[in-house]
């Protein structure tokens, strides 16, 4: 018996069509380059010309907030992208294999997982710069024995069941085994945590951004964004609502869709 | 049933020994791989200390000062043996060593995150027992939805909202800034309330959840039914017999959740000018003082391993299965 | 008689920690008729489903040799292994668990020909409806339904149907009736018994209860701790149990009949099965043997002829 | 509350138990009635889904508040507990009703010792100290012949064998010396030698503390020689009710021959094909009208599919079932029909009182 999804979970969805629509055809919309300084007047307030105003340098904040988007969408599914490359396959493999493959993808995810994240991904994106592709790549690797962790765990459960020994009783080849066996039940489970490693990823990187340490200035961010804004919190707090609005109505989406995906899957409600 | 002549307290004893000396060689690994990462990563300290109007003979110089030439693994030994010594070396900015940054910053960072793990289970543990009592009804639902928002807002957006509602809209807080424990405690504590609340807020999400939802699953098992029937009453069931086996989970949770707090209180510490690790490390970075950042790499990683294993031995005490099934 | 399978002194044992080792299955032997059902009975953790597993190769024996018509299953790796499986099959005791979740039944069954055969889709669904036909199944109405929709007896019929698809000449039926209830469970029954009649079938069947093993067994091997205790026709192992702990295991049986007496000399066992890590020295049942004596402790009785076909591991066999 | 009483130690009449689910109404436990005297026992049959747990949960009123339909009246000790409050109900529960469950390796609690959750309830009802709770849990705990009594109340629960797991539950449900004990499949995850030893124990309590028990169980060799009584169930009602060697020896209901006759016996000879019941159980949703096992039963006739049997006196004394077409013949003259389903319900244990 199928749960149903709800409003929310549609509701959030149509966002994320909107935001993803939206970064994807930023090009083509009637939008001012986002990092053209003094298109109009600074700190100019909502008006036709310019949907969401601009800020103190005179730049359209409407075209920052959908460019920023891009940054966000890319890192964050580019990087649990890459995450489940690395922690998925060696999630299975050790998950199903155990013993010595086990042990060593295992061991190799422990020292990882031994580092505070933002540690990491501070100490890569120093030494390797502040592009779009290391960040996202920093966030990829340390996500990824996060990901092998609930591969391996929800592999090893499947594992077990009679029906992946029926199938090896009947002489299916290991590939099969996987593939039609064991990757689909595991699929299940990986579904609603890729979409919330998917909004921690994003968040990861806004973290970055308002640090200072994410994709470099001028390229707008949400996270760089929100920063600016602090700095006219008092005068213009508009400024810095726009970008917060935006990354929280993201992140809320898709924690939604993850959730609601959980509970029609049967999934337990867990972070581990 | 295979030893049975051991009591509980020596399995237990064995047990934390166990994981004590498993915790050896984790250690060893981790501090090589960051000092293997520090130092094969492009981007040369030499190079941060020299400036454009290095000569190239200066610069040779400087690397055999800072003992580069020596082949990777015999530095890291010395570093090892120095760093076992207390000597991590000293800040090419400051003309402190970075033990001394180190003591005067961690204490800042300890004690926001400390105070905001203790704001956030008062909040979530309650929540999560009304909760869990009675699932899907209009408090469970409201208090669900709630944290589920939380979940979704940014250190930097609540932080920067509590700032301009209390700091700057009604002046109740100090916006920025921090007074030393042991100068004035009032003050110490005023100038954190913001900071605390700031990152008590994603972990109050994130506990509350999860102690919800374990609750939960601990309430439909049968020894739950049993107690039931011994007429024993709800809240003493709760207590003694739901709450326990639920905080496994939650203290495995919690230690793992170090991580993603250690990465707010980094946020929070910008926000609010606090002279902490994380304002720390930021500005070594921007300022390439690369032993700076190797410290703070490697002392963080070593209290993030330190307190899982805590945790672990936490459940232990919690859970006599796991004595038996890990040992 | 031609025998079709025979196990030779199968040892299994999993690592349990350092220096600790379960005793899963300890010098285990036996052979397999062509056509016979053996059932294999005993409580549970006596090593019965590790058997089970381990002639399948499923699980690595740890020493031992298990020859299916004349080819020693533990030498052989991967492809030939999966070739030489083809003439055994096995069913589970769950059968939620024995069929994956996210299925077609059609593709279930389907699947041992769409492994092996390379025959058309059509065809091997044709076959599949074939089967479908001969365990009762209707296969238009089931075909492209997923087996949570069935209950647990339809369920073990869709599990026996696939493990007939490739005509095997050996089935191995782990506990398959166990998890069912009895009326459901007398059709799979009875199922079997019809099965096996019509292709030939050798049985090997797992469970612990004993009258079911009786109703559909030739010969019955009993188990205890990892050991084999007692082998025997079925008839005579019934009539007269030759071993202590057969005759422990035959009287706990409680009848469903209120007019038969209980017998009054019936010896319960005692005491608690001991470790498979740690088992007793000698004979393993002396811990809990009502007749044990000094000798047990100190010599394991070995497997034994005490008349044609009956064979027992005990000092003191009884009758 | 007295103990000066006329009537049975339980009396259960009528009792109806539904779930409101999202399927529709689930009818668990549908209009059964039985009595049952202190020192007897009586057994409840059925295989799964045939709601006899819920009709344990029911009697002893343990069922979730959202969601339910409850009628009819249990009688214990001559008080309507259903008209009970949450707090009265906890003042009966451990103290005057035990539970044994099916599982012992999930009933107990994990992570607190034997000795805590034996006390805790005798410390609840009984008001006495922690040295006296403790001598009384020993004492306790050799009443069930558990080994090494005193080591084993500062044991956790995993490092004891399921045999020994069930004694403690069962010690459990006898801390305050309740007058009903209510053993819901309290074997089906033991091994056969351990089952006669549980089972042998659970009797001889009951006789020496001469407390009612319900004995639940899907299997019939197990009440066949320990209960005074035994009532089959099938899809929430009960279909046949007799003293236990009456039932046996003289079913009438069809159902109850199939069951018995579906059963293999370690008498019977090899390969003789055993009785089987074809098709499954039928879903308590949306019952169809007439006798609910007719779509299974090899006997059934129109008036079978279409009016549902009422429970029928045999013409033994206390046996009743509900079939159109018994085993033997129709032995009652209609005349005699006791109750009928939404025309007359006359309640069962009227019947019997004027006997």
């Amino acid at each position: 018996m199928k749960t149903k999804l709800g409003i929310s979970f549609w509701l959030s969805l149509g966002w994320m069509v909107l935001v993803i629509l939206a970064a994807l055809l930023a090009n083509v919309l009637p939008l001012p380059n986002p990092n053209a300084s003094l298109v109009a007047a600074p700190n100019l307030g909502p008006s036709i010309h310019h949907l969401l105003g601009t800020d103190p340098n005179g730049r359209d904040v409407l075209s920052r907030v959908i460019f920023g988007s891009r940054v966000s969408l890319v890192v964050g599914f580019g990087s649990i992208a890459l995450g489940l490359l690395l922690g998925g396959v060696t999630g299975i493999l050790a998950g199903y294999y155990g013993k010595s493959v086990d042990f060593l993808f295992n061991s190799l995810a422990m020292i990882f997982l031994a580092y505070p994240p933002l540690i990491l991904v501070l100490a890569l994106v120093t030494f390797k710069g502040h592009s779009l592709w290391v960040i996202t790549i920093a966030i990829g690797i340390v996500g990824s024995p996060l990901i092998f962790r609930i591969v391996r765990s929800a592999t090893q459960s499947v594992a077990q069941r009679e029906y992946v020994a029926a199938s090896r009783a009947i002489g299916a080849p290991t590939w099969r085994v996987l593939a039609k066996e064991v990757f689909p039940n595991v699929a299940m489970t990986l579904v609603a945590f890729i979409f919330i490693a998917v909004g921690v990823a994003i968040l990861a990187e806004a973290a970055l951004s308002f640090l200072g340490q994410s994709v470099a200035a001028p390229t707008a961010t949400w996270g760089n964004m929100i920063n600016d804004g602090t700095n006219d919190l008092a005068q213009n707090p508009i400024l810095w609502l726009w970008p917060s609005l935006a990354l929280f109505f993201t992140i809320l989406s898709i924690n939604i869709i993850a959730d609601r995906l959980r509970v029609r899957f049967g999934v337990r409600d867990s972070f581990i | 049933m295979g030893c049975k002549s051991e009591t509980q307290g020596e399995r237990l004893k064995k047990y934390i020994l166990t994981r004590l000396a498993a915790l050896i060689p984790i250690l060893l690994i981790v501090s090589f791989f960051t000092f293997l990462l520090l130092n094969l990563l492009p981007g040369n300290p030499v190079d941060a200390i020299c400036n454009v109007g290095c000569t190239a003979a200066g610069h040779a110089q400087l690397t055999r000062e800072l003992g580069l030439n020596k082949p990777i693994l015999t530095r890291y030994v010395l570093y090892l043996k120095h760093a076992l010594e207390g000597n991590l070396g000293n800040s090419y900015t400051t003309d402190q060593t970075v033990g001394q940054a180190l003591a005067q910053r961690l204490p800042i960072t300890l004690e926001l995150m400390f105070l905001s793990q203790v704001f956030a289970l008062i909040v979530a543990v309650p929540l999560a027992i009304f909760s869990s009592l009675r699932p899907d009804s209009r408090f469970d639902r409201l208090s669900s939805s709630f944290s589920f928002g939380l979940l979704s807002l940014p250190t930097f957006v609540i932080g920067t909202f509590l700032v301009l509602a209390f700091a700057v809209k009604i002046h109740l807080f100090p916006a920025t800034g921090y007074v030393n424990l042991t100068a004035n405690l009032g003050e110490n504590l005023k100038s954190l309330v913001l900071p605390v609340i700031t990152l008590g807020i994603g972990s109050i999400a994130v506990y509350h959840r999860v102690l919800r939802s374990d609750l939960i699953a601990t309430l439909q098992e049968d020894h739950i039914t049993m107690a039931k029937a011994k007429g024993l009453s709800t809240r003493y069931i709760m207590l003694r017999h739901a709450l326990r086996p639920s905080t496994i989970t939650f203290v495995t949770l919690a230690a793992l959740n170090v991580g993603s707090l250690i990465t707010g209180a980094f946020v929070v510490e910008v926000i609010f000018q606090l002279p902490g690790i994380g304002l720390l490390t930021i500005t070594s970075i921007e300022q390439s003082d690369y032993l700076v950042v190797q410290g703070i790499v490697l002392v963080t990683t070593v209290g993030f391993v330190l307190i899982n294993l805590l945790a672990d031995i936490l459940t232990a005490v919690i859970d006599p299965r796991i004595r038996r099934a890990r040992v | 008689m031609e025998e079709i399978l025979n196990v030779k002194d199968l040892v299994v044992e999993f690592s349990a920690g350092p220096g600790k080792k379960v005793h899963a299955v300890s010098n285990i032997s036996f052979a397999l008729a062509k056509g016979e059902t053996l059932g294999l009975v005993g409580e549970s953790g006596c090593g019965k489903s590790t058997t089970g597993r381990a002639i399948m190769q499923l699980i690595k024996p740890t020493s031992g040799r298990v020859e299916f018509e004349g080819a020693d299953l533990t030498t052989l790796r991967s492809k030939k292994l999966r070739q030489a499986r083809q003439g055994i099959q096995m069913i589970f005791q769950d059968p939620i668990s024995s069929l994956n979740p996210r299925r077609k039944l059609k593709d279930i069954v389907g699947e041992p020909l769409a492994i092996w055969s390379n025959i058309s889709r059509e065809e091997r669904y044709e076959k599949v409806r074939e089967m479908f036909e001969l365990v009762g199944l209707d296969f238009e109405a089931s075909q492209d339904r997923r087996p949570h929709e069935f209950s647990g007896g339809q369920c073990q019929r869709i599990s026996i149907a696939r493990s007939l698809m490739l005509n095997p000449r050996l089935l191995i039926c782990d506990e398959p009736v166990s998890a069912l209830d009895v009326s459901v469970q007398a059709q799979i029954l009875n199922l079997l018994r019809e099965l096996k009649s019509r292709y030939e079938l050798t049985i090997l069947f797992i469970a612990h209860d004993l009258a079911v093993v009786k109703n559909i067994s030739d010969r019955v091997a009993v188990m205890y701790l990892g050991k084999m205790c007692e082998i025997s026709e079925s008839e005579t192992l019934y009539a007269t149990p030759a071993h202590p702990y057969t005759r422990a295991l035959l009287d706990a049986v409680p009848e469903p009949d209120p007019f038969v007496e209980r017998k009054s000399d019936a010896h319960h066992l005692e005491g608690e099965l001991p470790s498979v890590i740690d088992p007793p020295s000698g004979c393993r049942f002396r811990t809990r043997c009502p007749y044990s004596q000094d000798i047990c402790a100190l010599e394991e009785p070995p497997l034994r002829d005490i008349s044609p076909g009956h064979q027992v591991a005990c000092h003191f066999p009884m009758n | 509350m007295t103990d000066v009483r006329n009537g049975p130690l339980l009396d259960v009449k009528s009792l109806r138990t539904y779930f409101q689910t999202s399927r529709g109404t689930v009818r668990a436990v549908d209009d059964v009635s039985f009595t049952l005297e202190s020192g007897s026992t009586i057994g409840i049959v059925g295989e799964s889904g045939s709601g006899k747990t819920v009709l344990s949960r029911s009697v002893m009123r343990m069922l979730p508040k959202a969601g339910v339909i409850h009628d009819g009246a249990v009688l214990f000790e001559g008080n309507d507990i259903t008209q009970y409050s949450n707090e009265q109900l906890r003042g009966i529960w451990g103290a005057k009703i035990g539970l044994v469950s099916q599982d012992p390796m999930t009933s107990l609690n994990p992570v607190v010792k034997i000795g805590r959750q034996i006390t805790e309830s005798i410390r609840h009802h009984l008001s006495i100290d922690k040295a006296q709770a403790k001598e009384m849990a020993i004492s306790i705990l050799k009443s069930v012949s558990m080994p090494e009594p005193e080591r084993r109340f500062s044991a956790y629960p995993h490092e004891l064998s399921g045999g020994l797991r069930q004694r403690v539950t069962i010690a459990i449900a006898l801390a305050c010396g309740p007058k009903l004990l209510i053993a819901d499949e309290p074997t089906t995850a033991l091994d056969v030698t351990v089952q006669a030893q549980i089972l042998d124990l659970l009797s001889k309590l009951q006789r020496e503390r001469n407390m009612g028990m319900i004995l639940i169980t899907h299997d019939l060799g197990v009440v066949a020689d320990r209960c005074d009584e035994i009532a089959v169930m099938y899809a929430g009602k009960i279909v046949e009710k007799a003293p236990t060697k009456v039932l046996f020896s003289n079913m009438k209901m069809r159902y109850t021959q199939a069951l018995i006759e579906s059963i293999p016996r370690l008498s019977a000879p090899s390969h003789v094909p055993l009785r089987s019941i074809e098709g499954r159980p039928p879903d308590l949703v949306g019952t169809p009208a007439g006798c609910r096992f007719a779509p299974r039963c090899h006997f059934a006739d129109e008036r079978c599919r279409t009016q549902e049997p009422p429970l029928m006196r045999a013409e033994s004394e206390n046996h009743l079932f509900a079939c159109w077409n018994p085993v033997g013949g129709m032995v009652p003259p209609p005349k005699e029909v006791i109750s009928r389903l939404g025309i007359t319900p006359i309640r069962e244990d009227s019947i019997l009182r004027s006997n």
